[in-house]
């Protein structure tokens, strides 16, 4: 059958469908809350290997925890919870008008996968390291990071942390276990197995967590910490937070035929989960079932969140021009928000009036975030970082060559 | 003529050589169905077919990789990588694959690639967005490098890497892609439109690579430049009122030592300028070439002004950028000295 | 009980036995020859994802060939690959020598893998493209590449189709389908799926072949090949042989967890198998298999050799040092000739003394062709290629600056 | 004083290191169980156990990109890169995140890796086995780069490379591994045992980086030259009888200015050599700088000898390395002009 073959093909996959059509998730398998297994932590990975291909879901429709997932958290911690993912929000908004005022160049938001970052935080401890991507700023929020310190960095203004060295949004913020962001994707994947190998190697008990997005997978440093986190049974968490979209291209030019992304840890003898990135309870429940091998020395896990990025990329990006305008209403996960605060509401332990309150004080402390950081200038009014700043912190001493060409700008 | 900004006229050059050669493909991040982030591609796709213009995934690896896969097969990519500074997952494969597959398989396998990106600061893109690694590649043996400056040379160039036999890398500075800037951010910057390079015609022609090009003609000092720096150079000339005679060299490797070295010997002064850091840059290489072949007619030290040591910084774009002030002043100290 | 949790103990993979060790590789499942099962070309890569855990095998121990995928070759095909093999291993034996006395300055040897690269190249057609690394010249042996040529390129002589510029083995032969090899490891698997994706675009009916060693695997070219090959479902066929060994690293240094090489597949929904390499029908029923997937449009497979490297990793290594002397014995699935030839004599269709009748006449020629490339010269002595030589082919046309130079070195 | 090979100071660096500082950790391809393909690291797992010492996957990347990691967690990798020829898989790592992490982090996080790496030909290595690429680490700041020449300063600099709080990039000339190689391939190669500089102390003590050393005073012309071009340019000078001062930078990365201007202020000339190709070499560097520097006291242009703009050839290696014969007659030429 090969002696006159038919010409190959070229195949390029192609998301279901395109601005003007109407979108579709029916394809898009969801199991029903409660409903996938809950494995000890020290099951062997090759006896879950189906938990790549479903999903594990806490909250159901009616807004209830259910199954072997659900009580991970206390009813304060829930509320704690939905207070961080509103309050992400809220940030989130406020710095998107921010840089269309033109107080700084550049903003990425969250919206939508809120639940992701905020939820996954609450699973680690003090000295634990997340190795993020730019859209994991709940892990701040959550971790009690002062918003007035990560506006200053956005804004690069003179009491900017980072020195108005990095692009907006870019954090760093070591006590907080949150190691500065690379605006190269991945890179930082292979850096969090190199970490957590140096806690292993150092008989510590803390344990790394790699970030990165569906898209981001396709680098080769992914490649790189499946192989190290497997050869070494790095004490790591490696989380894909799959929203479906990298910037215009759907989530299948980086997945390929693979189903999944949770599936790529299969081939590393990786234990490999997949779950509701819009379930706050969901997120938590597996994030420390994560955390608990890893600090177990059972070794790596490799989690993906499938959620949806319902905002644009970023402030330069216009995503009507690839998707239908409203593809995120018919996302079938719905907000991780509503979710919550419904759950919360059913139990008796929120309601909307309380939702409605808690929105407006917390309006009020982003905007009092707002003004303070405001007061030490914005990217281009105010203080500022110093043209010294500059040149200093490429090393820990300032060569000759550099101390020349400080001279040199007359500063 | 119609007139063209950077973008249109990138695009036609690719437009242009899918039109006349089936083997040409385009790819990239976010260069199929959207077009590129800065448009570069925008309805090809369309117009040439999903096998022809498509998109891939996040990888500059496997981007230039399968680029030089195709390419040995007889196709000619033209690919884009979205910002110079994501350029270096695919170095390996840049400089032991591709630079190298003509000579070490004695010419059995060839790699007629393109790859485009990007590169230059002034955007506010900071560490990631801004870089200028053009001499990461002038170093390297078997591949060419070029740089426009504008939109009559910005298709030209394109055209000829494409129908070129060998690996191009094609740097877009991303600050000229709507203008000509010359260093003053706090004033609006002319559209192409308004100027004569922005004039480009829109069938088939060549600007042929290793030429360089005398943007302003002068006799005091000669100032060698490329892409955004030849503006920033323009404008220094102009408010120092120094006879700089501005090169433009369009193509970094094969390089056009006649030209600079004609014009040094008339001027006996030169000033080097580019975005990159100083040290290694490609301006080291400029400075040996010209003391090396003019030395007996300088009266001077060959000046070099470029970006500072240091990473690409945000909020101090203004004070790292290499601007008509900076440059001015090396003209000023190149004359005195 | 992470309150109060155990330190970390870092994990390095060690192999079971070393110098001084006896081998042992009863921990190797090694299934019986004809137990796995033949699925179509165009099953569902979801069905076969235990291929990728068992081994296909053949012939068996008895020397029968057995199960569904024994027949794939005639009677003369057979005695073919046999001789084949056998030239392979005298040619080796040859070269290696060479390289002792001083004629060149490198090598590496086939032995034990013979098997592989001769049995897979009668699967493919002309006009398909192998990207090989140096451990495939059966690529070329069985393809019928002159070895005075080869020879040549060893010695980098008069007549070195490579004008000396490659090191010795990394030969080029365009139209015997064998890619020009890189001296960097993994970096043409990428290019083998770009290659095959180009015929897929030009709608053609050529396929690709990739091939890397198990040490390799770990290269993140390797993952960019099975992100492109599962996106686009190039007509690629992804060869990993798994040859124990890397330098002085084994296998599970590069294999982690997974447990198999092809394993790696299953992440990328590439239907993924293992094979006896040393079975040379087994590598081609499953040769054959995987390239009618790829002219079928079906596109990758990823196929694992499981085989052993006998002899040192090249003739700047002494294995001594970091295995046992007596491993490659011990090693389970014996020797590709051996067997082969054993079959051949049990069907009635081979002897013991045709055998050394035909080892003879195989010395025969490889001598006779050694003079032929050793009247051209060897690397340090009798006809070289010029220094003119050095300075052609950096560019189709040569640039003036390397004009100059070559003037300079008065050439 | 024991007598090391440069092999042996280089394990006893890091043996040394190892013994004093717990942070200290070694791997990378083949490092562990068997030492390393050069043996460098021989016996360093048996005595410090798998968790200081061991062997990495084959993946430069994930070696370089896992100590970057380490670092900022509190360790001191010193990693092997097998050949030098091999680092660029993990250029992207060391370029975008190495050497910037410190500057980007505001200093919440440092890189205290070293990298070394086998360098340079001369060993009939082909194209992937001899390259000299020091110059795409020149480029990149916030790396520091190393090249020492001998046993004595191999130990002296990689001790301190390894307690140096930023990243160095540490290459290895392997044609000294076992003796000071002066380019004459057809006449046997001295021992470090006869050497002086092979005298090396069993214990602590660094070679600070950034200082140059002059290995041979002389008054008629300035070499600067790294590694083996040392011995190359040592052999020169005694062949042509030209009384050259020989100056060992050492430390590429920052470079021992001063030394250097002081010198070629004293001879008024100046010939650079290396093996790596010559466009955009770090010659190159030396060069603008020699002229920015010296220009009033230069009385002839300053030459480079390098390795050609070819990749390295197998058969043709004699004629592409830069050896005492195509240096002495630049420094002939030097002179006479
Ligand atoms: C090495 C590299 N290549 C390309 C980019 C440009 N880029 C920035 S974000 C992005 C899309 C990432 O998508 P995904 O990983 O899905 O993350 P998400 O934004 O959806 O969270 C791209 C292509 C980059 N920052 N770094
Ligand atoms: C990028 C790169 N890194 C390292 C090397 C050095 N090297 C050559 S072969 C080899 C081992 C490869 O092992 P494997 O992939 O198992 O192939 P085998 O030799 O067993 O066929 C190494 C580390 C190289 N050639 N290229
Ligand atoms: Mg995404
Ligand atoms: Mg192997």
């Amino acid at each position: 059958m090969t002696d006159n073959p038919a010409p190959l093909k070229f195949h390029v996959p192609e998301p279901e469908v395109r601005p003007g059509g109407t979108p579709d998730f029916s394809n898009v398998p969801i199991p029903k809350a409660g409903s996938v297994d809950r494995p000890p932590v020290d099951v062997d990975p090759r006896t879950i290997r189906d938990l790549a291909y479903s999903i594990i879901r806490v909250l159901n429709r009616e807004g209830d925890a259910v199954g072997p997932w659900a009580g991970t958290l206390t009813d304060e911690e829930q509320l704690e919870g939905l207070r961080h993912m509103m309050t992400l929000r809220t940030f989130d908004a406020r710095m998107q008008m921010a840089q269309r005022q033109g107080k700084t160049s550049f903003y990425m938001q969250h919206m939508g996968e809120e639940a992701v970052s905020c939820a996954f935080r609450k699973a680690l401890v003090q000295g634990d390291m997340n190795f993020p991507t730019y859209r994991q700023a709940g892990l701040l929020i959550a971790g009690g990071y002062p918003m007035v310190d990560m506006m200053n960095q956005i804004y690069s203004n003179e009491m900017d942390p980072l020195k108005g060295r990095q692009l907006p949004i870019m954090y760093s913020a070591k006590d907080h276990g949150f190691f500065s962001i690379s605006g190269n994707l991945t890179t930082q994947y292979i850096q969090a197995v190199g970490w957590a190998m140096a806690s292993a190697i150092k008989g510590d008990t803390k344990i790394a967590v790699g970030w990165v997005g569906d898209g981001a997978t396709a680098e080769s440093d992914f490649h790189a910490a499946l192989v190290f986190a497997s050869t070494y049974r790095a004490p790591v968490v490696l989380n894909v937070v799959n929203n479906q979209w990298a910037i215009s291209t759907f989530q299948g030019i980086a997945r390929g035929g693979s189903g999944t992304f949770a599936a790529r840890g299969l081939g590393f003898g990786i234990p490999a989960l997949r779950v509701d990135g819009n379930d706050y309870l969901a997120v938590h429940a597996v994030a420390k079932w994560a955390a608990e091998r890893a600090r177990s020395n059972l070794g790596p896990t490799l989690v993906e969140y499938v959620t949806y990025r319902v905002g644009a990329h970023s402030t330069s990006d216009d995503p009507s021009a690839y998707r239908p305008k409203t593809e995120s209403d018919a996302w079938p996960l719905g907000d991780p928000v509503i979710r919550l605060k419904n759950h919360l509401i059913r139990r008796g332990l929120w309601s909307d009036e309380r939702h409605k309150q808690t929105e407006a004080e917390i309006l009020e402390a982003v905007i009092s975030a707002q003004k303070e950081a405001e007061s030490h200038g914005t990217l281009h009014a105010g203080g500022k970082p110093s043209t010294r700043d500059m040149f200093e912190g490429v090393y820990a001493e300032m060569p000759p060559h550099l101390r020349r060409q400080r001279q040199k700008a007359g500063v | 003529m119609p007139r063209m900004t950077m973008i249109e006229a990138i695009r036609s050059a690719m437009d242009v050589s899918m039109g006349r050669d089936d083997d040409v493909v385009v790819f990239g991040e976010d260069v199929g169905y959207f077009g590129g982030v800065f448009r570069c591609t925008q309805g090809l796709q369309q117009k040439y077919g999903r096998s022809r213009c498509f998109d891939a995934p996040i990888s500059e690896l496997g981007i230039v990789g399968a680029a030089i896969g195709m390419a040995s097969y007889g196709l000619k990519p033209c690919i884009e990588i979205q910002f110079a500074d994501y350029v270096y997952p695919a170095y390996d494969q840049i400089v032991s694959e591709a630079a190298r597959l003509r000579y070490r398989s004695n010419g059995e396998f060839t790699c007629p690639i393109v790859i485009r990106m990007p590169t230059g600061g002034g955007i506010f893109g900071g560490q990631t967005h801004s870089q200028s690694p053009e001499a990461l590649f002038t170093h390297v043996s078997g591949l060419k490098v070029v740089v426009p400056s504008n939109p009559l040379d910005a298709k030209g160039l394109l055209i000829a890497s494409i129908e070129d036999p060998d690996p191009v890398i094609f740097l877009e500075p991303k600050r000229l892609y709507n203008g000509p800037f010359d260093g003053h951010h706090d004033r609006p910057v002319t559209a192409w439109s308004k100027h004569e390079l922005g004039e480009v015609p829109e069938g088939h022609f060549t600007v042929p690579l290793g030429k360089a090009e005398i943007r302003r003609p002068g006799s005091a000092v000669t100032v060698l430049a490329y892409g955004t720096m030849v503006y920033v150079a323009q404008a220094a000339a102009e408010e120092t009122g120094i006879d700089a005679e501005v090169i433009d060299l369009r193509t970094l490797l094969p390089l056009d030592v006649e030209t600079i070295v004609a014009s040094v010997k008339k001027t006996r002064r030169c000033v080097v300028v580019h975005e990159a850091t100083l040290t290694s840059g490609f301006g080291a290489e400029l400075v040996s070439l010209v003391q090396e072949n003019c030395f007996y007619h300088l009266e001077a030290p060959v000046a070099r002004v470029t970006g500072w040591d240091t990473p690409y910084p945000h909020a101090q774009e203004w004070d790292y950028f290499p601007g008509p002030k900076r440059v001015g002043e090396a003209l000023i100290e190149t004359m005195e000295a």
